[in-house]
């Protein structure tokens, strides 16, 4: 039982963080109707960035504090992904109002090669560290409860903290705000968006920034456990079931689809995985997220997908 | 369209008595959205060879009617009876193959596709060849494709838009797509032919040619027509009988004179104005 | 005109394999920039080179070796770091006679060179690697496995499967337990894997990782609270940039390396002298020294003196082809002292190839991480040749009779 | 000018149906064909061939198979690697199981194999659409790789799980030097490039693209959408299988799964869509632009004597790429085959602006 | 052509000889001139493919979506030339385009697509009035309100699009044809809604439509394009009383008006003719 709850336990962190890539789909996707699939590049842009810019600047400024470089460096970075989304429009979706979903995620796949390439001839290829001071050691709870205790990490539970503020806070982003209205407007058709004076150039960039700023904290999170380089681009495979299963227009879908595909896979790894020869978790989770889609295949949250004659 | 579309049914479809047979026959039909009720027990029957205009105010339920024939919609309730066999609900293909073609309000083309494709996709029901054949593209193959093609070129020709051949349809203007709509239902050679709202967005001189059409294929061919249209002047000219849908509810039927002075019509649809004198000219 | 003798080098300098792939190109450029800085080339024949980059993708990695192959006077041997691309060239160097260097990776059955002959996985293979990190068990344990569990924690590709064969024989001999731990690549999330390691306790775990499945794993056994001096990962997994970061979360995690990364020997200094002082070295100057680097520099170093070797036969001071080269390969002797004079004396063991032998050495030892720097923890153990040979027998057989190769005969 | 149809009429529809209508197209065809398979193998040279040409011609083939899927029936596929997995494989498999199996029957069924693949997981297309279609295929993926990786006798139980295959013969003849696998290779694709064509534009591509523009519609002109849109999954898987194992077989002669790993399915996706969702030519255009293109940019240093090193060049190729498809893209949204009939247009008018 | 209303104070819009491509090759207009004066309604005719569409696109700027592009010629608002502004400036500047075919926000309620077209405005109650305004233009919007615009049938989205555009409180409108696919009293309806603004609110209005009779009798001047000119433009009265649009526009040639029943194969006599 105790082993069952660590993985169940495991697995809910383990789907928060997947969660954290997640929303910076879903945000992109549910204001432009892009599918950004260069959002695991700006994971990677921007953790590179706030690597190095923590690195960097007390050796330039001459200080030793790692809060004030890491806060420096943060801000640094949430300053580069701006530029990066406001370059984005101005060069390329500015260009491509009104294309078709597919061309788009194309040039976001184009996006994406840019970034690779630019982040590490601007940051370098090697590994870089970011510590903010997360806890790395593991803690044991409930030892009177079950033999052995339940271990639990730290560092998962304070990143999952993290992604649920993140997701609190973007809910209400979309939920309350006239811009939300706008952004889904957007997504839905830019012409008619256009047409009632709705400024693609502006709010794309708005979306970007947000999209660059939860990369960014994504990139914080996962480089601080894998340490900063190219690899953590490829965590956005993890994160696209999830978001398909969410639905790719719902923030709280990214979210409760990391859950479900963050428990699932390791329920199925670890009870299943053995008879077969293990490492299944990462089909599992395609097919775990295509079960639900032949009940709903608009995923659980997402916006119905229309068609009417 | 100077040659065979489907055959003329029994001779007696040209003038003199117009109208034949019950074709089809709409039984107690009721359909919902959630909340919505699209339909309410809707019932009326379509006789061989006629015009029939189906007409009624926005959101009244015209399109959702055509819808469940066409076996788009599942009505809730009720029953619809084509040729004498009748269904609960039909699944689309069944129907194109009882021989049912439809255009659509909101113009169903294949975007990407050529008016040529467009049509010629009409009559895909028809093509025998397996796809080995189609794929060597030789012998029988090749003749059947030229066969349709002789045919789709009639239609064409009858709809004046050769110049658009092979042009994508989503570039042409919103009328000629509106005509290459029409093609398309055309070359599936139907018995029956659904037509939503084919002359909107046309002037009076594109309004008329539309009629012609459909009169053409009509006397021509015999072909039973359901039209629903909101020019009164085009509904009171060409058709036979009309119904009167409103908020999902039947509220009159009859033919176009008996519509026009039934007062449950003049208040929901037509306005006091617009029954007295036709809406097109003075 | 002087005779020049081309090294075609593939690389990663980019992708997922990058931080690992960088420090090892820029050792084996260095090494080349120093023969020629120092010693004006091999006999007088200075060394060319070109690099490639491969990004660890066989398809790329295929263009490349066609590219270079026969650049100059023909390829002097591949290096190309990457156990898929060393599968895709394996045949076609077979065609184009070139040899195929592959220290510390690819097929461990080609240490047969009756079958094998243009491969050369000098230095050790993942046979043997298993078989020594299994004897420093074995030490630490008093001598015998009996009764114990060992798990393999794998990079789930040909090239973690690797040292599969091996462990289940010896476990079938040596009456201990495997139990095997597939992690798909890349290995980001790891968190099954040691949770089911916690759930079976397995005494000791052998961890075949690569790129960033490392940190990963390193990370998830610490915040599962598995002993990292329980660890044991081959040497891939056990450079400096694979650790660093993590700090003091992997004191004690142990990897086995096929030569002191811990040493600084004379080579370096030379090194630093002729090249990186003269700004002329391929990458910073921190990286000079780390396990990635010195391996690197290994390589061209054996790339070398197999040049050399092949110039005493077929000419001093001429270039040659690759087929010579090959012969260079196969009948390299670095004794203590040549190795020595090369300034690797402190660095690794002697090596010896022959017909038979593509190896030429099948040395290891084990160091671990102190938290701050690599540690030399074990003295230098042979592999046990009872169950690697017959395994070689076996599968260089099998692939013998698959490709209708007909097996030399070496007298 | 140059490009003229005056006086080109067409008196019989089976000349309108011609595979190229404009006699200046026929022309250009037939040369472009003597070219490839007469001129061709006497001017390049081995590396051409082998690292240039041949992957080339055989990601073209994979192109053109997932174009029918992706381009014609709209169904998104993110498990092409997948099936040319299966085609690799299962005529592997086929080689190495069945004594004196032919060569050509072994790759044909792989192709078939794959067929079966392909419809199995194009199931759930029946009820799933668009980008969420795309996780059932990238289950396809993964469970391919996996199950690849994880069954010893998918690879003859080698130890390693890499498998190779030797001594390519159709009827006594080997095909061993570049330029004879390189004529394999455009014989069958030529082949498979033709029947293609003779698909897409006949009926069954008139119901690819019906089910791919506007199914409702589609469904009432008659067409069973279970029937369009798993014809296209097999003739797609068939093709793709095809190339996969024309990639193995011939390009790459041992490989070991990661070969058909995801990057190779976004990189097929990649092809059809700067190529030109559905045309058969976009196949090709893309194949070129993605394979040559970074081949190109790896030599441009070379040429300008630049001597950058390895890692800034391949980040700068990675920029120029990157940058390159956001440019096409710009100029024209339908892919490179798209801008090839717009020049074509022009060309036509020429000199008249209009 | 003659210069519209001559004596009257300079156009609020003027359209000057504009030429527009699409996809590079498309020529679709060929040199089309016309003015809109302040606080008039301006109805431009003609049939299928003739342009009008394309003239008001060029004039809102939403041909780039279209990859169409002004290669010719000039437009001007007040003076003030506005092909390079984006479409959103222009809704700024109060000019506001009702795309054909409704183009309503599929995935929105029509609450919320109304609400999206206040997006411009800023004043609570401004936007709570404007929404009333268009709800009692249209009282079948709020008895939808709450369904997503896509489910809704075609002559609700066409008065939710018309509505959305009304919520910005333009100052010039551009309508494309907004009576098609509503019912005759709608129709009807819309047009007295535009009569209504224009006397009231004093809103401009280019209205492009098929429906000739209805446009010739609200528009106080028209202009008719064919192939992508503007062939005849004059008051509207004169153009409703002129033979030849009542003949191809109003199809009421030689003054009777014909039954759609009897007009035999009207395009190959007017072939004939030509
Ligand atoms: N996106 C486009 N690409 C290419 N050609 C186009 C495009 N849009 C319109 N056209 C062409 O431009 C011409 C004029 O079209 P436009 O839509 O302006 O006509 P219209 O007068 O509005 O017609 P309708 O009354 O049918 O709406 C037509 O011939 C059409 O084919
Ligand atoms: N798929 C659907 N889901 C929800 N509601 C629907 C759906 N289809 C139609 N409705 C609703 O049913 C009612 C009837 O719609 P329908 O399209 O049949 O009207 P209509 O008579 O064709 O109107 P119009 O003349 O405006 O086209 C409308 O209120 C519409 O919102
Ligand atoms: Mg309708
Ligand atoms: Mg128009």
């Amino acid at each position: 039982m105790g082993f069952f709850l660590e993985t169940v336990f495991g697995g809910l962190m383990a789907g928060m963080l997947y969660a954290l890539v997640a929303l910076g789909f879903v945000l992109i996707f549910k204001a432009s109707g892009v599918f950004n699939f260069a959002q695991g590049a700006m994971v990677l842009f921007a953790a590179l960035a706030m690597a190095r810019y923590a690195e960097w600047f007390p050796q330039w400024f001459g200080f030793q504090s790692l809060l004030l470089a890491n806060l420096l460096a943060f801000a640094a970075a949430v300053a580069t992904m701006v530029v990066v989304a406001w370059l984005i429009e101005r060069l390329a979706l500015r260009r491509l109002v009104n294309q078709e979903g597919i061309t788009l995620l194309m040039a976001t796949l184009g996006i994406s090669y840019f970034l690779d390439g630019a982040g590490q001839l601007l940051f370098g290829s090697a590994t870089y560290k970011i510590d903010v001071g997360m806890p790395k050691d593991p803690m044991m709870v409930l030892e009177n409860t079950f033999q052995g205790g339940l271990l639990l990490s730290k560092e998962d539970l304070y990143a999952a903290m993290i992604a649920a503020m993140l997701v609190a806070l973007l809910t209400l982003f979309f939920q309350k705000t006239r811009t939300g209205r706008a952004l889904r407007a957007v997504a839905d058709d830019h012409q008619a968006a256009q047409s009632i004076g709705i400024p693609l150039a502006r709010i794309w960039v708005i979306v970007w920034s947000v999209g660059g700023i939860v990369a960014l904290v994504a990139g914080i999170i996962w480089g601080s456990k894998l340490g900063v380089q190219f690899s953590i681009s490829l965590v956005a495979l993890k994160a696209f079931p999830v978001v398909i299963l969410g639905g790719l227009t719902s923030v709280p879908g990214a979210i409760l689809g990391g859950l479900i595909i963050g428990v699932g896979e390791k329920l199925s790894e670890i009870y299943l995985g053995p008879f077969v020869g293990g490492g299944i978790e990462n089909w599992f989770a395609y097919v775990l997220a295509l079960g639900f889609l032949l009940v709903r295949p608009q995923g659980l949250f997402g916006d119905k997908i229309i068609d009417r004659v | 369209m100077q040659t065979h579309g489907p055959e003329p049914l029994a001779g007696e479809g040209q003038a003199g008595q117009r109208t034949g047979e019950v074709l089809l026959d709409v039984a107690n039909i009721s359909l919902r959205f959630g909340g919505v009720n699209a339909l309410t027990d809707i019932s009326f029957n379509v006789r061989e060879h006629e015009i029939r205009a189906i007409i009624g105010p926005n959101g009244a339920g015209k399109s959702s009617m055509l819808n469940c024939i066409n076996g788009v919609y599942a009505p809730q309730q009720g029953a619809i009876t084509f040729r004498g066999q009748t269904f609960k609900h039909m699944n689309s293909r069944q129907v194109a193959e009882m021989g049912v073609a439809r255009t659509f309000q909101n113009l169903a083309l294949f975007k990407g596709m050529s008016v040529l494709d467009n049509i010629m996709s009409g009559r895909n029901l028809k093509i025998k060849s397996n796809l080995l054949w189609q794929a060597l593209r030789i012998g029988p193959a090749v003749r059947e494709e030229i066969q349709h093609r002789e045919a789709v070129e009639r239609i064409i020709d009858f709809l004046e838009i050769q110049a658009y051949r092979k042009t994508p349809v989503g570039q042409l203007p919103y009328g000629l797509q509106k005509r290459v709509d029409l093609g398309r239902a055309l070359a599936m050679e139907p018995q029956m032919l659904l037509l939503d709202e084919p002359m909107a967005g046309m002037n009076v001189e594109e309004k008329q040619d539309m009629c012609r059409f459909v009169l053409d294929v009509n006397q021509e061919f015999g072909t039973t027509v359901v039209l629903i249209e909101h020019d009164m002047g085009v509904v009171m000219d060409i058709s036979d009988r009309v119904v009167v849908l409103d908020y999902g509810k039947k509220i009159g039927d009859g033919t176009p004179q008996e519509v026009r002075n039934n007062p449950d019509v003049i208040r929901a649809y037509l306005g006091a104005e617009a029954s007295s004198n036709p809406p097109q000219g003075h | 005109q002087a005779a020049e003798q081309f090294v075609p080098l593939l690389v990663y300098r980019t992708g997922q394999f990058a931080p690992l792939g960088i420090p090892w190109a820029d050792g084996k450029q260095d090494y080349l920039k120093l023969v020629n800085a120092r010693d004006g080339g091999v006999n007088g024949v200075k060394l060319t080179f070109e690099e490639c980059e491969t990004a660890y993708d066989a398809a790329k990695g295929v263009e490349c070796y066609e590219r270079l192959k026969t650049k100059g006077t023909g390829a002097s041997g591949f290096d190309p770091q990457s156990t898929g691309i060393t599968f895709a060239v394996t045949d076609k160097a077979y065609n184009d006679k070139v040899a195929i260097e592959t220290p510390g990776y690819g097929l461990s059955q080609s240490v047969d060179g009756t079958v094998f002959e243009w491969n050369f996985p000098l230095l050790g293979t993942y046979w043997t690697a298993a078989d020594v990190m299994l004897q420093d068990i074995a030490k630490k344990e008093g001598g015998s496995l009996k009764g114990k569990k060992i798990a393999l924690v794998y990079h789930d590709s040909p090239y973690g499967k690797e040292p599969i064969p091996l462990l289940q024989k010896r476990a079938a001999a040596e009456g201990f337990e495997v139990s095997l731990f597939p992690v798909t690549p890349p290995g980001v999330e790891q968190k099954s894997t040691w949770l089911q390691i916690r759930q079976q306790k397995p005494d000791y775990v052998l961890f075949w990782s690569a790129g960033v499945m490392t940190p990963a794993g390193i990370r998830e056994a610490q915040a599962s609270g598995y002993p990292r001096e329980k660890m044991y990962a081959i040497w891939w997994a056990g450079s400096d940039h694979d650790v660093k970061d993590i700090g003091a979360g992997a004191k004690g995690y142990n990897a086995i390396t096929i030569h002191n990364s811990a040493a600084q020997d004379k080579v370096h200094d030379d090194l630093k002298k002729f090249v990186y002082d003269k700004g002329q070295g391929s990458g910073p100057a921190t990286s000079v020294g780390t396990l990635a680097h010195t391996r690197g520099m290994m390589i061209s170093m054996l790339q070398v003196e197999a040049i050399r070797a092949a110039q005493e036969k077929y000419g001093k001071g001429k270039a040659l082809t690759s087929e010579q080269v090959r012969w260079g390969y196969e009948n390299l002797d670095l004794t203590a002292d040549k190795l020595k004079a090369l300034g690797f004396g402190e660095v690794m063991r002697p090596v010896k190839t022959s017909c038979s032998n593509h190896m030429g050495t099948d040395w290891a030892r084990i160091v671990q991480w102190d938290g701050g720097k690599w540690e030399i923890k074990s003295d230098w153990y042979q592999a046990d040749k009872t169950h690697i040979d017959p395994l070689v027998k076996e599968f260089s057989a099998k692939y013998a009779k698959d490709k209708n190769v007909k097996p030399r005969t070496c007298g | 000018m140059f490009y003229r149809e005056n006086g080109q009429f067409k008196s019989s529809y089976s000349a309108d149906l011609a595979l190229f209508p404009v006699a200046q197209d026929r022309w250009a065809m037939w040369g472009l064909l003597a070219v490839c398979f007469v001129v061709v193998p006497f001017v390049a040279s081995d590396y051409v061939f082998r690292a240039v040409i041949t992957p080339f011609l055989i990601l073209s083939l994979a192109a053109i198979g997932l174009n029918i899927l992706v381009g014609y029936c709209g169904q998104i596929s993110l498990g092409t690697g997948a099936f040319m997995a299966v085609g690799a494989y299962a005529a592997y498999n086929l080689q190495v199981r069945i004594e004196g199996m032919p060569l050509l029957l072994s790759l044909l069924g792989g192709g078939l194999c794959a067929t079966a693949a392909g419809v199995l997981f194009g199931i759930p297309s029946l009820r799933i659409r668009g980008l969420y279609l795309a996780v059932a295929t990238l289950a396809a993926q993964f469970f391919v790789d996996w199950f690849t990786n994880r069954m010893k006798w998918v690879t003859n139980d080698s130890s390693s799980g890499s498998v190779s295959v030797a001594n390519l013969q159709i009827g006594g003849y080997a095909f061993e030097t570049p330029v004879q696998k390189y004529l394999l290779c455009l014989s069958i694709v030529a082949l498979f490039a033709l029947l293609a064509k003779n698909l897409v534009r006949g009926a069954i591509g008139r119901e690819w693209m019906a089910m791919r523009d506007m199914d409702v519609a589609a469904a009432v002109i008659g067409i069973r959408p279970v029937y369009a849109k798993l014809t296209a999954f097999a003739v797609s898987s068939f093709i793709v299988g095809l190339a996969g194992a024309l990639w193995g077989f011939v390009h790459l002669g041992a490989w070991e799964p990661a070969a058909f790993g995801i990057d190779k399915s976004f990189q097929l996706l990649f092809m059809v869509i700067i190529g030109g969702l559905g045309s058969i030519a976009g196949s090709f255009f893309g194949a070129a632009f993605i394979v040559l293109l970074p081949l190109f940019l790896n030599y441009v240093p070379h040429w300008l004597g630049l001597s950058i090193s390895t890692a800034t060049a391949s980040h700068l190729e990675h920029m120029i790429f990157g940058a390159l498809i956001v440019f096409f893209l710009i100029v024209e949204p339908h892919g490179l085959a798209r801008l090839w009939s717009t020049a074509r247009q022009k060309l036509r008018l020429w000199p008249f602006p209009h | 052509m003659t210069e519209p209303l001559s004596n009257s104070p300079p156009p609020l819009l003027d359209v000057n000889g504009i030429e527009v491509i699409y996809n590079h090759v498309i020529l679709v207009l060929r040199g089309v001139s016309l003015n809109v004066p302040e606080g008039k309604i301006v109805a431009l005719l003609g049939g299928n493919g003739a342009g009008k569409t394309t003239t008001l696109r060029a004039i809102s700027n939403l041909l780039a979506g279209e990859r169409g592009v002004v290669t010719k010629g000039g437009i001007r608002l007040r003076g003030e030339r506005i092909e390079n502004l984006t479409p959103a400036d222009l809704v700024q500047r109060g000019v506001v385009q009702v795309m054909e075919g409704r183009h309503c926000f599929a995935h929105l309620t029509i609450e919320e697509n109304l609400m999206t077209g206040a997006y411009t405005r800023s004043s609570k109650g401004e936007i709570a009035a404007n929404l009333e305004k268009v709800y009692a233009y249209f009282p079948r919007l709020k008895t939808r309100r709450t369904s997503q615009a896509a489910y809704t049938s075609g002559g609700e989205q066409q008065m939710c699009a018309i509505g959305r555009a009304l919520m910005a409180n333009p100052s010039m409108v551009l309508l494309d044809e907004p009576s098609m696919g509503l019912a005759p009293q709608i129709v009807e309806e819309v047009f007295n809604i535009v009569q209504d603004l224009n006397h009231k609110e004093k809103v401009t209005f280019l209205l492009a439509e098929q429906n000739t009779f209805m446009a010739l009798k609200y528009a106080d001047y028209g202009y008719i394009m064919e192939s992508g000119r503007i062939v005849m433009d004059g008051a509207a009265s004169d153009l409703a009383t002129n033979e030849d649009v009542k003949e191809f526009y109003l199809g009421v040639g030689g003054g009777e008006r014909k039954s759609f029943k009897d007009v035999k194969s009207y395009k190959r006599r007017k072939r004939w003719l030509a």
